[in-house]
């Protein structure tokens, strides 16, 4: 589905990320680890096309996205579940969901309805004409998510889309991803909740400085005590518990 | 008397009329794009001129209107995209540039049409006086500019609180990286806020031209005006924008006839006072 | 003599860009007619000048002002146009005791109350164009109760109370005094403000607001109801912007008008139109005139312009006879000129065809600065203002 | 300070300390003219460079202080000595007063000083019983205190070369004391300025105010080289140039204001005297300067003075 | 134990028709530890900002020692004595590292008021900040500026920022969010670490971080406690294991 190639990415002149590769099909989910500052955001961002690669190029089935602007990148297909929410302040819940599908963003048929996204978060439904900035930060990440799914994207990239969610939550976050998978999509997640992309992903990648220092089942990220002591600081009896 | 404060309250909203068209587009691009675009002033002349141009050439005031505004929305695409565009969201840099831009195409328009008092011709049917009831006498012409002001507003209103474009508009405020990730062209977009705003202040100059007339530094005159509609109203706001421009046309109306001294005071006395209790005008939000 | 073969160098002082930049136009141009007729000659000598764009800024016209004097070496300075840069050039005269040639800026000030010794005015003071008016008012039209709307700034103040003086001293009476600032965006208030009772109304205005009174006047319908007279309104560079309603308007009482019939003004009116395609509005035709001025100043000191006290003498003694009548100094630095009233008037010129100007009706011969006073009791009533 | 700057600011001290008698009065008072108005884009660039407030106002503290010092010495005869103080007084109280615009921010400030600023140039205008309307104040005699008076350009010259030195010193202490870190902090961000104890609204009142004493520093200061005032002083485009200058110079920085006063004076006078349209040549060097050269003069000496500092 | 540090009594906040906290009242011991859990949209942010004097409360009281604080600005708290971090991070992006520090010094000191001598005059103002930087991991850091941080270190700032107002009670709204394993248990034992006479008032959802650390617990459920007591008890409580952990 998605060919990550040798990508550098820039901000300005500083070099964030040094030629990283990675895969990801459909059906599956990939996670995304590594410390703070570490660079994978970026990443999201480069796949994303906001922060477009200097040198290396992103694949969706096969196709260059190089040079593509972002909205031309999520029409094919790529939902983005951002780092902070950034859900729209002074749109209502049902605006902010809508949007997707409006006539501009070329809407792509599908499963996700207005009605089956407030099913999944039945809070949101709660909130339907109230305005995005006026929810708890919760909520806005639910909303957040949601937006995503509107669009009916095949793959979506989350960039820690647990930050700030009650445990409950994050179980429930757990859950959609799943539930992604199994409608064959294919989702990149970034998380510092470690236990959740354990459980969740099919394969893990480490981030250290801009370069993937592992890449592995979850089971082998386990079995790899430097990996998770030197790059996620996490001492084995920890992560396996 | 009272004839003459009916009198001065149709002057007023006719001046609100013009004060809208023209203060609405400012508001919308600043909105959306968070453009401080100080030339708007400098739109609203060139159209107008444009409109003269064909006015005279053609004789037909319906096609300076729609020639002006278009060539307007073309001039301010050209600069939205290569010029203003390069600004990001640096208030200070954009004020700089587009008073810059202003003196350009004040400086231009002067060396194409001249120094002289220019003005756009209207249809013989519109230029003599509608006799009100009580035996007054009021120009046809400010009478339809109030309509045209009129269903601009409720149009932009709908447009605004109405449609998906609105919403997507609203949204590019919030954020305008996202509404991109969400799969909307923001570009193009912008591309058609910008037109519009650009075509609006390119009317209000045609139309403004047969009210006011047109020559050098009208651009500046009229800016301040429509800035003291945007400040009152608060910026990004449409309802603002209304507002604000009917209480600036009375207050322009009847300070100049009550108190002809101080009409610079009637009109930015009052101001300053609301902003000091509210700091973002009467519609607007913090940015 | 060696010095003499050195050209005589003239500084300009006009308003070639910004809001005055029209008449700015007609000054640099009726200049510049002048001085090709003369073939740039005067006492002997070459005549050169240079053009300082004022841009009607006071500031403007001070810098410029020093950069003829220090950087260019003029001789003598001519101009400025705007009644507020007046007294900024004045300044520089004052300091360096470079003659200035005070062209068109009107403010009564500069030959009444605050002179400067080497300082002439060729054109006009603001109120000497007023007084003859309120004259008129009521004893030619026979005017009694009268509404002024009137420019609010020197220029407009001074022209307008000169004429209410004048116009009240013979008895009548002001039923309303409007003042509006330059750039009025719509006269329509100022309309709707004019009292029923009103036998008429002058108008006192400048700039854009010309046309936008002119247009407001009809489009409410005030023509059927009132009669509307210019004190200082529709010369010559607006008549192209407004049409034919003017026509039979009385539009100016002023010191000079286009359809003057005279052989002077029609040698001038005719070679400025063969040259520009237009007629020449007083602007035009006061730099002509201070052209004509300084040049025959110049030869009756046989161009040695380097004697100042000779050159400002001279100005002072030389009679002329402009395209605007026959012309001399006051006392105060002040020509003595005729005033007309104008009315406007289609008339078929030999070189541009149908054209509106202002054909004079009536004329006030020889009118001074202080109208009839002695200079010193005008002197002790103080400047006119509101 | 490094040693080059050092070296470079010596060389600049004496060059401006020799120039009348090299060059003409002209170039002197032009020379003048341009302390003057940098004086005046210096206030400008405290609230600009420093706090983040974008002030097109500053004409009407600088023309306040201008028209009471040159009202109370021609009309009153009130000696420079009190007149010239009162003038910077005056300015100060008008920025008292129009200091509560800090209570806006952003856009709304910079369209709230504009609308201010007109109020004063309505007034200079309008009133013209006190401040005589368009023709303005004439004839302000030439600043003398107790028998020692400024008689000639040059003179002046030499006076305001040493305030401007004078000022800029005192004005590096200001920013970098702890009042000008504040007004940085707040500059980047307000609300954490509050959670950290400071009043931003406060302290960006205190820098409006002392910002209006600078800019009336310098219209004392104008209405004495240029002897007279007039309701342009108080206008629109002189604030916008105050900007300008201080931008085109580079602002955040000291002497930015300066070099900028002396490119856009350099550029009015010269411009004017071969090319028509030079309202267009403003706009143009405006245009450029955002575009190309956002941090003004001093920000490309810091480039070419840096090269690879990695600075996006 | 004399005074509470914090007395919180019938707070309510509305906006418009939203009750976000419903009549809570809450007392914290000086020199406790108190963690405020509850499920997204429970009131949290909103029960802080109305204590840190953010957001006007409704009705209710709110104070500090003893002092009513009900009425006060947010910058007049500060200088009361409470410190805050804010769950989106926010710090003076333009300037160094240092200077952000140092202006926090600067927050209740007179001498924010100085403009007649550099910064510089001042050494002690430096080597103050230079030591909280230590503190908070970012020795390093000192001279380059902020916009250069990433989201973790950034987060570290924000407490050094907050201890330097020298607070008496410290508000810390989610500091862990967005920090990755390591950095949240460096930031764990950093806290830890803090003076026990400072009184610490946490909102967290990273439980392995938050019952480590907390003396007492309070959950907060649509604007009102449901329960409050130590981290054990409030662990084991059906209701909060159904609201709020999502497994019965
Ligand atoms: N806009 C920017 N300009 C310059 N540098 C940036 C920018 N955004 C991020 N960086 C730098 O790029 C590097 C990678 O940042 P990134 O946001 O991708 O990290 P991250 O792995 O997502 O961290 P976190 O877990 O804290 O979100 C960091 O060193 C950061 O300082
Ligand atoms: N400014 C506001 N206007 C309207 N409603 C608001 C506003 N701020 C918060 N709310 C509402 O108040 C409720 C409580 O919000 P708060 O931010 O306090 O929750 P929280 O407990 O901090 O949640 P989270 O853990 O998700 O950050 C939410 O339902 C939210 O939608
Ligand atoms: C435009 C003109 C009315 C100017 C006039 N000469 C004056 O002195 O102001
Ligand atoms: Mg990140
Ligand atoms: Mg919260």
């Amino acid at each position: 589905m998605l060919n990550v190639d040798r990508v550098h990415t820039y901000y300005g002149d500083s070099h964030v990320l040094h030629g990283l590769s990675l895969k990801l099909d459909a059906g599956r989910i990939v996670a995304i680890l590594g410390r703070n500052g570490m660079g994978k955001t970026t990443l999201i961002r480069t796949v994303a096309g906001l922060t477009p690669p200097r040198d290396g190029d992103v694949l969706l089935r096969g196709r260059s996205l190089r040079g593509q602007p972002s909205f031309a990148i999520a029409q094919a297909g790529i939902a983005l579940v951002p780092q902070g929410r950034r859900i729209f302040r002074s749109l209502t819940v049902r605006e902010n969901l809508l949007l997707p599908t409006s006539m501009l963003s070329r809407p792509r048929a599908g499963r996700w309805t207005l009605d089956g996204v407030l099913e999944e978060f039945p809070q949101l439904a709660e909130r339907i004409d109230n305005l995005g900035g006026a929810l708890s930060g919760g909520e806005q990440q639910m909303l957040a998510v949601g937006r995503a799914l509107m669009a009916n994207p095949d793959t979506v990239l989350m960039d820690e889309p647990s930050e700030g969610l009650s445990p409950r939550l994050v179980l429930q976050v757990g859950e959609i991803m799943r539930r992604l998978r199994e409608h064959g999509l294919a989702v990149m997640l970034v998380e510092q909740n470690l236990a959740l992309a354990m459980s969740v992903a099919d394969y893990i990648y480490v981030l250290s400085s801009g370069q993937f220092v592992f890449e592995g089942t979850p089971n082998q990220l386990s079995q790899s005590p430097e990996i998770l002591d030197e790059h996620l600081g996490v001492s084995r009896r920890k992560a396996s518990a | 008397m009272t004839s003459s404060a009916i009198l001065q309250a149709i002057n007023g909203v006719s001046l609100a009329a013009l004060l809208f068209l023209l203060a609405s587009g400012f508001t919308l691009s600043f909105g959306l794009m968070r453009i401080v675009n100080m030339a708007h002033g400098a739109y609203y002349l060139f159209g107008g001129y444009i409109g003269y141009t064909v006015g005279q050439a053609t004789g037909s005031f319906v096609a300076a209107i729609v020639i002006g505004g278009i060539a307007v929305s073309i001039l301010g695409l050209f600069i939205d995209r290569f010029l203003i565009r390069r600004t990001g969201e640096n208030h200070l840099a954009q004020v700089l540039l587009t008073v810059g831009i202003a003196f350009v195409i004040g400086d231009v328009a002067l060396s194409i049409w001249g120094g002289d008092n220019l003005k756009v011709q209207i249809p013989m049917a519109l230029r003599g006086a509608v006799e009100l009831p009580g035996g007054m006498m009021y120009p046809t012409f400010r009478l339809v500019l109030i309509l045209i002001g009129a269903g601009v507003g409720i149009l932009l209103w709908l447009l605004y609180h109405r449609t998906q474009l609105g919403a997507v508009v609203r949204a590019g405020v919030d954020d305008r990286e996202m509404v991109g990730a969400t799969g909307i062209n923001v570009g193009l977009l912008f591309i058609m806020v910008s037109a519009l705003a650009s075509f609006l202040a390119g009317v209000a100059g045609v139309v403004g031209g047969a009210f006011l007339t047109l020559y050098p530094g009208a651009e500046w005159e009229i800016l301040v005006f429509a800035l003291v509609v945007v400040i009152v109203g608060g910026l990004g706001s449409l309802e603002g924008a209304m507002i604000g421009a009917l209480i600036v046309g009375l207050l322009d109306a009847y300070g100049r006839w009550l108190l002809p001294e101080f009409s610079y005071f009637v009109l930015f006395g009052p101001m300053a006072i609301l902003l000091l209790f509210r700091p973002t005008g009467l519609f607007g939000k913090a940015h | 003599q060696s010095q003499s073969q050195a050209p005589i160098k003239i500084g300009v002082l006009a308003p070639v860009t910004g809001p005055l930049s029209t008449p700015g136009k007609d000054m640099v141009d009726g200049w510049k007619l002048f001085w090709e007729q003369a073939k740039n000659q005067a006492g002997g000598r070459n005549v050169e000048y240079v053009i300082a764009d004022t841009t009607c800024n006071p500031d403007q016209a001070l810098t410029q002002a020093r950069r003829l004097v220090h950087q260019e070496k003029v001789h003598f300075l001519v101009g400025p146009l705007c009644g507020h840069e007046g007294p900024a050039v004045a300044q520089v005269s004052k300091e360096t005791g470079v003659p200035l040639v005070m062209d068109s800026a009107g403010a009564d000030s500069v030959t009444k109350w605050d002179r400067t010794p080497t300082m002439v005015r060729t054109a006009v003071s603001a109120s000497q164009i007023g007084h003859p008016f309120g004259d008129y008012l009521y004893k030619e039209l026979g005017k009694r109760n009268v509404t002024f709307i009137a420019q609010d700034y020197t220029w407009g103040q001074e022209v307008a109370l000169g004429m209410v003086r004048t116009f009240t001293e013979a008895g009548g009476k002001v039923a309303k005094l409007i003042w509006n600032p330059i750039g009025t965006k719509d006269y329509g208030a100022t309309i709707a403000s004019i009292p029923a009772d009103t036998d008429a109304v002058v108008a006192v205005v400048v700039g854009a607001d010309r046309v936008r009174l002119f247009e407001a006047w009809f489009s409410f319908g005030m023509d059927k109801k009132k009669t509307i007279y210019g004190g200082y309104w529709m010369h010559q560079d607006v008549l192209p912007q407004l049409d034919d309603r003017a026509i039979g308007m009385i539009g100016n009482s002023l010191n000079y008008a286009a359809g003057l019939d005279t052989p002077e003004n029609k040698a001038f009116t005719t070679a400025f139109a063969q040259a520009y395609r237009r007629l020449p509005s007083w602007f035009g035709e006061s730099a002509y005139t201070a052209g004509l001025w300084t040049k025959t100043a110049i030869d009756s000191i046989n161009g040695k312009v380097e004697d100042r006290e000779a050159f400002l003498k001279a100005m002072r003694t030389v009679q002329v006879r402009a395209p605007r009548g026959p012309l001399r100094l006051d006392e105060y630095d002040n020509p003595i000129q005729n005033v007309y009233i104008s009315k406007i008037q289609k008339i078929k010129h030999p070189v541009l065809g149908d054209v509106l100007t202002n054909v004079p009706v009536k004329t006030y011969e020889g009118v001074s600065q202080f109208w009839t006073d002695k200079p010193e009791d005008f002197l002790k009533r103080g400047p006119y203002k509101r | 300070m490094s040693r080059s700057r050092l070296a470079l600011m010596a060389v600049t001290i004496a060059a401006a300390v020799l120039l009348p008698l090299v060059a003409g009065p002209f170039w002197v008072a032009l020379l003048t003219q341009v302390f003057i108005f940098g004086l005046l884009a210096l206030s400008v660039d405290l609230l600009l460079g420093h706090a983040g407030l974008f002030s097109l106002c500053h004409a009407a503290f600088f023309s306040v202080a201008a028209y009471t010092t040159a009202i109370l010495q021609v009309r009153y005869g009130v000696s420079t000595a009190a007149a010239a103080p009162a003038g910077v007084l005056a300015g100060t109280a008008l920025g008292l007063l129009f200091g509560l615009a800090v209570r806006t921010r952003g856009v709304y400030f910079i369209l709230t000083t504009i609308a201010l600023g007109y109020v004063v140039w309505g007034v200079a205008y309008r009133w013209s019983s006190f401040t005589g309307g368009d023709n303005g104040v004439t004839n302000v005699p030439r600043p003398s205190v107790g028998g020692m008076a400024i008689e000639s350009i040059t003179a002046y010259y030499y006076f305001m070369l040493v305030v401007v030195i004078a000022s800029m010193l005192a004005y590096r202490v200001l920013i970098r004391s702890p009042f000008g870190l504040a007004l940085k902090g707040i500059k980047s961000s307000e609300s954490r300025m509050t959670s950290v104890g400071f009043r931003p609204n406060v302290h960006l009142y205190a820098a409006f105010v002392l910002s209006a004493t600078i800019a009336s520093f310098a219209g004392v200061l104008y209405v004495y080289y240029n002897r007279f005032v007039n309701p342009v002083s108080a206008s629109f485009p002189i604030s916008v140039e105050a900007v300008l200058m201080a931008i085109i110079g580079g602002s955040g920085t000291i002497i930015g204001p300066f070099l900028g006063s002396g490119i856009v004076l350099a550029l009015r006078n010269w411009v004017s005297s071969f090319f028509e349209m030079h309202a267009a040549v403003m706009g143009i060097v405006f245009i450029a300067v955002v575009l190309w050269a956002p941090s003004g003069v001093m920000g490309i000496v810091a480039r070419i003075g840096h090269r690879g500092d990695g600075r996006p | 134990m004399s005074q509470a540090a914090i007395s919180v009594s019938s707070l309510s906040k509305s906006f418009g028709g939203i009750r976000a906290i419903d009549d809570v009242s809450l007392s914290v011991a000086p020199g406790e530890r108190r963690v405020l859990i509850g499920p997204n949209g429970a009131g949290k942010t909103t029960l802080f900002h109305c204590i840190t004097g953010t957001l006007q409360a409704t009705t209710g009281t709110v104070s500090m020692f003893g002092t009513d604080v009900t009425r006060l600005g947010e910058a007049r708290r500060t200088e009361l004595g409470m410190g805050r971090t804010f769950q989106i991070s926010n710090v003076f992006t333009d300037l160094t590292v240092i200077d952000n520090v140092i202006l926090a010094l600067l927050g209740k000191d007179r001498r924010k008021w100085v403009a007649y001598r550099p910064v510089d005059a001042y050494p002690e103002l430096r080597e103050q900040a230079a030591e909280s930087l230590e503190m908070v991991g970012l020795p390093h850091r000192a001279n380059d500026s902020v916009a250069r941080l990433s989201y973790g270190e950034r987060r570290q700032l924000e407490l050094a920022l907050a201890m330097k107002t020298g607070p008496r009670v410290l508000f810390l709204d989610e500091p862990c969010a967005g920090l990755s394993p390591s950095e949240r248990q460096h930031f764990a034992r950093m806290i830890a670490a803090l003076p026990r006479h400072l009184t610490l008032l946490m909102i967290e959802h990273d439980m392995d971080v938050a019952l480590a650390l907390a003396d007492r617990v309070t959950v907060l459920h649509r604007g009102k406690v449901i329960i409050e007591g130590d981290p054990d008890t409030v662990q084991s409580d059906s209701e909060v294991r159904e609201v709020y952990f999502g497994h019965a």
